[in-house]
């Protein structure tokens, strides 16, 4: 079951499965953790999109956040790989299997800090997965150090003030070429829920830079990355309606201060502007949206940019969708003649 | 032959006397001067006439403009290892002609420009000025063509000078230059020109020669990188994933060339092999375990530096039980070393990779066959033991010419291991075995059963792979009975290995004194056995051919007086790991020879270390 | 005394006749519930009351809600090792009661909340229920408070039924909560219910009591990460670089406190040790190698992991002769194992570390006053031999709490190891060596001169810092004399550092059995050696304090028939690199004894270990 | 002497040091190498900045590139590091001993691929160093594999397509809050020059992304860092001008057409426009260029960011600038009364 038991009265979606059937082992994070919060809503959004669970490759690294994979989907695989390394580890997976969703969960410093460099190529290759930082600014595990996402000046509980900039997450993915990346709260449960679902039908990396706040230590007065801080100042630039392919659509919105995103399996992301004509799929816009928010110390969420035709890594290599995992040996062992081709050639 | 060569040492300068098909060339240019395709001619005319070759190339690290070497050996006996002394030298090189002349045999012939004037450097050689720069001009009009030209004319110089038949050289040029008109008769007009110009201007006056023999039919010329990389691609790699670094980086950029051609899935036409250059060895070694998780054939090529960069993931992959193949092309180490030269030092480190208790398969080729071979058998005992398995070759062997029997087909259908692949066979595992628990071992070998993730629906397939503490069933667990269970379990896996890794290659006559080497130690050591009997020491041999190490070593340590180990490296590494695991009463029969100048090792340093250790 | 009790396990359940100041307190609740300082409050009034103590902390891999046990052991003896048998048992969490309950030995006290109803598990221990809940209402108004201050009333509870001075109890309050009156005095209340209700309404019924003694006065306590804190403030370090890892996070914490306070500079009041939070184990040791380079004293600190990461670093700090000091906090591997459990794991992997013929310098702290000393050491190690010298400690050495006599101040000065430093010494350099080369052996020990960039405006004193190939004068060179001279004389530098490691520690009476240790092994391996000799069996030992092997460690060998070596992991690590360096007649001597459960060691495996080797 | 000796006519500077003071060994480099190029002119910065040269630290780490070090200045040390991570060794020298001038060449494989998690950390740090990248777009010591500022769609002599986005160095750097942020080209060496002489006058990291053609494996006609191609399309956005601290200012130049900046140490650097009113100083318009540059694919040279005010690593650390490494002991030990009220503590 999922942290907390969602209602069993549950219907079943379109596999006919309900909410518990994603469900995972107990959390056994602290009470209170944002982290928890998230496992939920991935938990929603999996099962409202009818995603099979076995069908769920569930990635990770080291870290409170990175445990939490356990905590949902668990009829599908799990990899909890080594700190700050899941990138490589969901790469190498991707390739031999294409079917499987990655799903991955890190932390800030997990991605950010010993992961940087893997995050950067895994978002240069744009390898087909969803990749959700649950960022608390802190290396929750080991009790509570800065990480490279702690904001400029905040503090901790002890007193230490963070003297470096923090590292802007979906700036470096747009930067990078990510085609799907997004900022929330994981106290904005619909938002956030709406925000995954549309990672999940998009194709190719999606990043999602989720605050998640460290109930033991980083929710005290003096941090930018509590409950209370991000409550006060969340500010979201759309209000995100979802639309599944698989759910017939309702035109029934206004273009003007609607914009509506079809997405690579046929889904559609509605996005109500909450800011005057703010397009996500203009990545000038995005760059100096982050850069004024940063700037101005704001926190922003919401779809910050898409691209839905991006080709993915996969496609790149020209690979099929069958996977190379289960190909028998008859497909993968050339045949006599090939070898003595080759040894002809070396004659 | 062989030792009459060693005696010419003291007997100089050499007479009329000839010496037929068993001495070497050195060929001395600069790197990044195109020499290479003369050498590779040169070495291939010899080949075609039946005669047993071998080319190391020696380089710098660097591309272009430093000193490089290449050495042929011709060998009536078939001895292909690297020897000390050098028969037939040619001097390219300004910079190095001086120390070139200096270091040869005595009796040795020097075919040198003849503007470098090294006649007066001593009187005990053969010397033979060409005017190269004269001749290029006359030959090639082409001013940019030239640089690489003039590589060609002491082909030709060096085929009149060891009779080596023209007909050959010109078949191997179409060979060189795969039929590109062009380039082939520019470069045999270079070559004839050098060839009638030795005719008309010199005088033979130094004993070695070629003869056409029958010892090469049907062989083929290979190094071992690419040997491996034909390994793989049989062996039906699904994901590669490595980042270049000399000397392992032509491995991988074989697979990419051989899987284009042959690794196309015959019912769809798909690439049936992913092949990805990394950002790092961290992230290579990372994507081959996410492989094979998820049920592929993964592999990555490496050296020294990217073993310790792969060390925590290879821990990782210990203990998660995650197949992967590792491929180091060892070269001089520690740090960045040299890494144009050749060396077997990663064997202990490697063994014993990432912290805690660990201990790895090994395999060890000592042939381009065996890096062929063993490749293959890589991916199979990877699979079948769940972990990472390495196969250790070295420079020497990757980057070299050796020749070889064409490579059989593997005709082991290949093995994938205790994988459960569908809902029927997981019902039938829990029928058998009341559940399917990830890390039980339910067949008493220590290997337990593992399913893929996304091939079965049904929740008692799914498990969790992780790298902190675990149950059976793979669950988090922090119980001192789990962690303890669980590790002697893997000591036991470790165990069962032993059974299955391929066994090393025994010569023995029941003598009194054993060698023990392995990897690219072999071709010395047998040549050295060869003369060590000629002067009346017989010696029986073993080459490993994996770690841990099988019942047969165990029997021959226990069947000999003296075991020489012999190890290109300093510490002795292989000596030392055998000393760990043979019975306390043998361990003082083991006696450790090492050759660490990263130069490939020869005989002449294995008899001088036997024969010291044998006289006291 | 231990024995007396080990017999109790058998004559359950135990009449009146009383334990006294020799058993352990084992205290079970759920992490993060604040029951810490009510631990500490406990040891630290047996403390107070001059009765020998330890504390060890046994807690799970996540920040709150997972069972965490505490057990204090008060040792008439002084014995300070952990033991197995339970004397008095705390029950506070109910995922665990019952488990804790069934694994506690006959005759066992055992408290806890009376609504978990364990009276009926057994009958061979004296139950006494407490009604935590209810009295934590009446003492506890603030409801924020008394989830921490219900871990009060125990301390209560326990202090009235052992006899616990409760004078000195307040005190232990008053030192835990520096002096903050408001907290002071809400846990004296809590405390002081505890146990008035004890005393009105329990009866002891068990043979558990403490009494004044005065085996503890000067003494302090302190867990070894504070320790080698301490020790690397005094050392003079100049540059810590860090990345955070269980259990090492608390060492760098250390110092960044310490140095807080007491290093800034006498003269200018700035600070004189910069500290820096790397973004990985890369950066960190790169940034070590960096600053030893630039002439800092600079140091990381880690555990398994993070070794791994930092191995082909290690390399080039070996190869290019850059020193370091690396603290490794040893857990339970391998890949991420269990963070939170103790062993000695990384032994074999460190001393090898990295790709390539390599050996390192290993100290091994014995006792939280060794982790102090033993980190001055390494400082003077890794200058005086240019190189990465590692400290190797473990999650029991490095968080538990340890009595010990105050740190002695380090008498030695500083020794920065051969660095030219200015023009004048540079003159007297060249003028008796006719040159500074960076890696010419001038004295003869292996050991070269170095300078320090940016210190001296003279052509002769720069040179170019690399891992690759290198001749005497730091110029690159891939030629093999060069490199194999240079080889050759690092393993002679290596041979040097025997001779200054610090020597072994010996407790010998020419018995025929030896006992070998290092590291936290020793507290119960002494223990171990007073039980056998009361049982007949007279041991010497010899307890490591550094690798490579001192001549000191080789005549024990010599000395003794049998050599047990202890060691905390699977493979017996250190007894594998005494098979390797120890000589051949003396091999068989050495036996192996492993503990690797995660739990630190204890007397009685020692003990079972022995006596199970000398019946064969 | 430097690659090649440079006329032995120079007039001594400041120092009362001729260029040839500055040289170093014989380059062991293809003939033609673009980096032989830059090495020449960080020779002459050095000298005409009249920098000590054995106070300068020059840092490399693994490549073609990395070996430049051996090149010039060699009264000066140098460490070449592992690959990818001159920065972390850069960083411990700079807290070791702040008083040398850090100046590290690294090469676009060593940097960008895997060095990309020390480069972003070193950036954010803002650790104080001269940091070059002779970017060549391939790994040339291994023999001209693509590296990861391999340009989209650009070809390898084999035929082999990069099909990745080439990584921005530049946009990365300033995203990574970088003060001093420039692009040039081996061949435009009067700009070179200066951006150098710029760099050793700013205090932080001082990032140049210089474009290098690789002669032997990236020079040929699809590619797209050769010679000619470079030659082709280099577009400077500003003439750049460069007055040391230790010159007088000339103030006659007009204001409109020509910025000025001071940098931390005196120096001013002047700015000519080529680009109708392109200002560095501002973020917005550096990004903007930057992500206009990569659409269009223009090869935009000049000073592309610049913040002269920033506060280094050490400053943020209260460093002082007198150099821990060489400190006595008297100054590191603390005394007798220190330690006992360390263990009074602890009774
Ligand atoms: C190589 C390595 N270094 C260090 C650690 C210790 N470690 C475990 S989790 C962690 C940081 C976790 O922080 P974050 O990714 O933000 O996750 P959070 O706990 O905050 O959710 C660290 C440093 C490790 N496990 N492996
Ligand atoms: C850990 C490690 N992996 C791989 C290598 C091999 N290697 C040496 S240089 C290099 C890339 C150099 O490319 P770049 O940094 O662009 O420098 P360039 O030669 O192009 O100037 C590589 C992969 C190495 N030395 N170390
Ligand atoms: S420590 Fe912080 S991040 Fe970790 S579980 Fe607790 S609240 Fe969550
Ligand atoms: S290979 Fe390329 S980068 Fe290396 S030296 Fe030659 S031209 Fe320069
Ligand atoms: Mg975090
Ligand atoms: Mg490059």
């Amino acid at each position: 079951m999922a942290a907390e038991a969602p209602p069993k009265t549950a219907p079943a979606n379109r596999i006919g499965l309900g909410v518990k059937d994603y469900g995972g082992l107990k959390s056994t994070l602290c009470v209170g953790c944002g982290h928890d919060v998230i496992t939920r809503q991935i938990t929603q959004a999996l099962y409202e999109m009818g995603v099979a669970p076995y069908k769920v490759g569930k990635m990770s690294g080291i870290g409170c956040s990175s445990k939490t994979t356990a905590y949902f989907a668990d009829r599908g695989h799990g990899f909890n790989a080594v700190h700050g390394r899941m990138p490589a580890v969901a790469t190498g997976a991707a390739l031999a299997n294409p079917q499987l969703l990655y799903l991955g969960v890190s932390g800030d410093g997990d991605t950010a800090s010993i992961g940087a460099g893997q995050f950067v190529h895994l978002l240069r290759r744009n390898v087909p997965m969803v990749y959700i930082v649950e960022n608390n600014g802190v290396y929750g595990l080991t009790k509570g150090q800065f990480s490279a996402t702690a904001d400029l000046g905040s503090q901790l509980k002890t007193g230490v003030v963070n003297d470096l900039p923090a590292i802007d997450l979906c700036a470096m993915a747009i930067e990078l070429g990510c085609g799907y990346v997004a900022r929330s709260f994981s106290g904005d449960m619909k938002q956030l829920v709406a925000l995954i679902k549309g990672a999940i039908a998009h194709r190719g990396t999606a990043l999602l830079d989720v605050i998640s706040p460290c109930v033991t230590f980083n929710n005290h007065e003096s941090s930018t990355k509590s409950y209370k801080w991000a409550k006060d100042h969340e500010e979201a630039i759309q209000e995100i309606g979802f639309v599944p392919y698989f759910e017939e659509i309702h035109v029934d919105y206004d273009a003007g201060t609607t914009q509506d995103v079809k997405l690579h399996d046929g889904s559609h992301i509605r996005l109500k502007k909450l800011r005057a004509d703010y397009d996500p799929t203009q990545k000038k816009m995005a760059f100096e949206l982050l850069r004024e928010a940063t700037e101005k110390n704001e926190f922003l969420t919401g779809l910050i940019y898409v691209e839905p035709e991006k080709k993915d890594f996969l496609s790149l290599l020209g690979l099929a969708d069958e996977p190379i995992a289960t190909l028998p040996m008859e497909r993968v062992r050339p045949p006599r003649e090939a070898l003595a081709a080759m040894m002809e050639e070396l004659r | 032959m062989s030792t009459a060569v060693l005696e010419d040492k003291t007997a100089a300068p050499s007479g009329p006397r000839s010496v037929v098909n068993d001495f070497s060339i050195h060929v001395a240019t600069a790197n990044g001067s195109g020499s290479m395709s003369s050498n590779n001619i040169l070495m291939r005319s010899i080949f075609q006439m039946g005669i047993p070759v071998s080319g190391k190339n020696l380089f710098p690290s660097n591309i272009q403009g430093l000193p490089t070497w290449f050495t042929i050996r011709a060998s009536r006996e078939g001895f292909i290892a690297r020897r000390r002394d050098v028969g037939v030298l040619i001097c390219m090189n300004p910079e190095t002609a001086h120390e070139d002349v200096r270091t040869v045999h005595p009796g040795a012939a020097v075919v040198y420009e003849e503007s470098l004037n090294l006649k007066t450097l001593r009187d005990d050689v053969t010397f033979y000025p060409v005017p190269f720069q004269k001749l290029v001009l006359e030959l090639v009009h082409d001013g940019k063509l030239r640089r690489l030209a003039i590589n060609m004319i002491y082909v030709g110089v060096a085929a009149w000078l060891l009779d080596i038949d023209m007909e050959e050289v010109r078949r191997a040029v179409v060979k060189q230059f795969k039929g590109k008109e062009k380039a082939v008769e520019i470069n045999n007009r270079a070559i004839q020109g050098g060839y009638d110009w030795a005719a008309a201007n010199l005088t033979k006056s130094d004993p070695f020669r070629l003869e056409r023999m029958n010892a090469t039919a049907g062989k083929i010329i290979i190094d071992g990188n690419a040997a491996s990389a034909i390994g793989a691609v049989m062996a039906g790699v699904g994901v590669v994933a490595w980042y270049p670094i000399t000397p392992s980086s032509s491995l991988a950029e074989s697979i990419i060339e051989y899987a284009k051609k042959h690794r196309r899935d015959p019912v769809t036409g798909n690439p049936t092999c992913a092949i990805v250059q990394a950002e790092d060895e961290l992230a290579a070694v990372g994507m081959v375990l996410g492989a094979g998780w998820a049920g592929a054939r993964s592999m990555t090529t490496t050296s020294g530096p990217g073993i310790s960069l792969m060390s925590e993931f290879v821990g990782l992959g210990y203990y998660a039980e995650v197949p992967g193949v590792i491929v180091d092309v060892q070269r001089v180490g520690p740090s960045t070393g040299l890494p144009t030269r050749t060396m077997q030092g990663d064997i202990l480190s490697t063994y014993f990779l990432s912290h805690g208790d660990t201990k790895h398969i090994l395999l060890l080729p000592g042939s381009v066959q065996e890096c062929y071979e063993l490749t293959i058998d890589a991916f199979d005992l990877a699979e079948r033991f769940q972990t990472p398995v390495f196969v250790m070759t070295d420079l020497d062997l990757g980057m070299n010419n050796w020749m070889a029997d064409p490579f059989p087909y593997p005709e082991k259908p290949i093995d994938r291991g205790k994988v459960i692949r569908t809902e029927e066979e997981l019902k039938a595992h829990i029928s058998k075995f009341k559940e399917f628990a990830r890390y039980r071992d339910v067949d008493g070998d220590g290997i337990p059963y593992r399913t893929l993730p996304g091939q079965i629906d049904n929740m008692a397939a799914a498990f969790f792979t992780r790298g902190s503490g675990h149950t059976e069933r793979a669950t988090y667990s922090e119980r001192p009975e789990d962690y303890q269970a669980n590790m002697e379990r893997l000591a036991r896996k470790f165990e069962t290995a032993r059974r299955h890794v391929p066994r090393p290659v025994l010569d023995g006559s029941g003598a009194r004194v054993g060698v023990l080497a392995y990897g690219s130690s072999d071709f010395a050591v047998q040549e050295a056995r060869y003369l060590l009997a000629r002067k009346g020491l017989r010696t029986d041999s073993l080459r490993l051919r994996a770690l841990p190490l099988t019942p047969e070593t165990f029997a021959f340590i226990a069947a000999h007086d003296r075991i020489y180990v012999l190890d290109q490296n300093r510490d002795g590494q292989m000596h030392d790991i055998l000393r760990l695991e043979v019975p306390d009463a043998h361990v003082a029969r083991l006696r450790s020879i090492r050759h660490y100048d990263g130069f490939p090792l020869d005989a002449e340093t294995v008899v001088e270390g036997i024969e010291a250790g044998e006289k006291n």
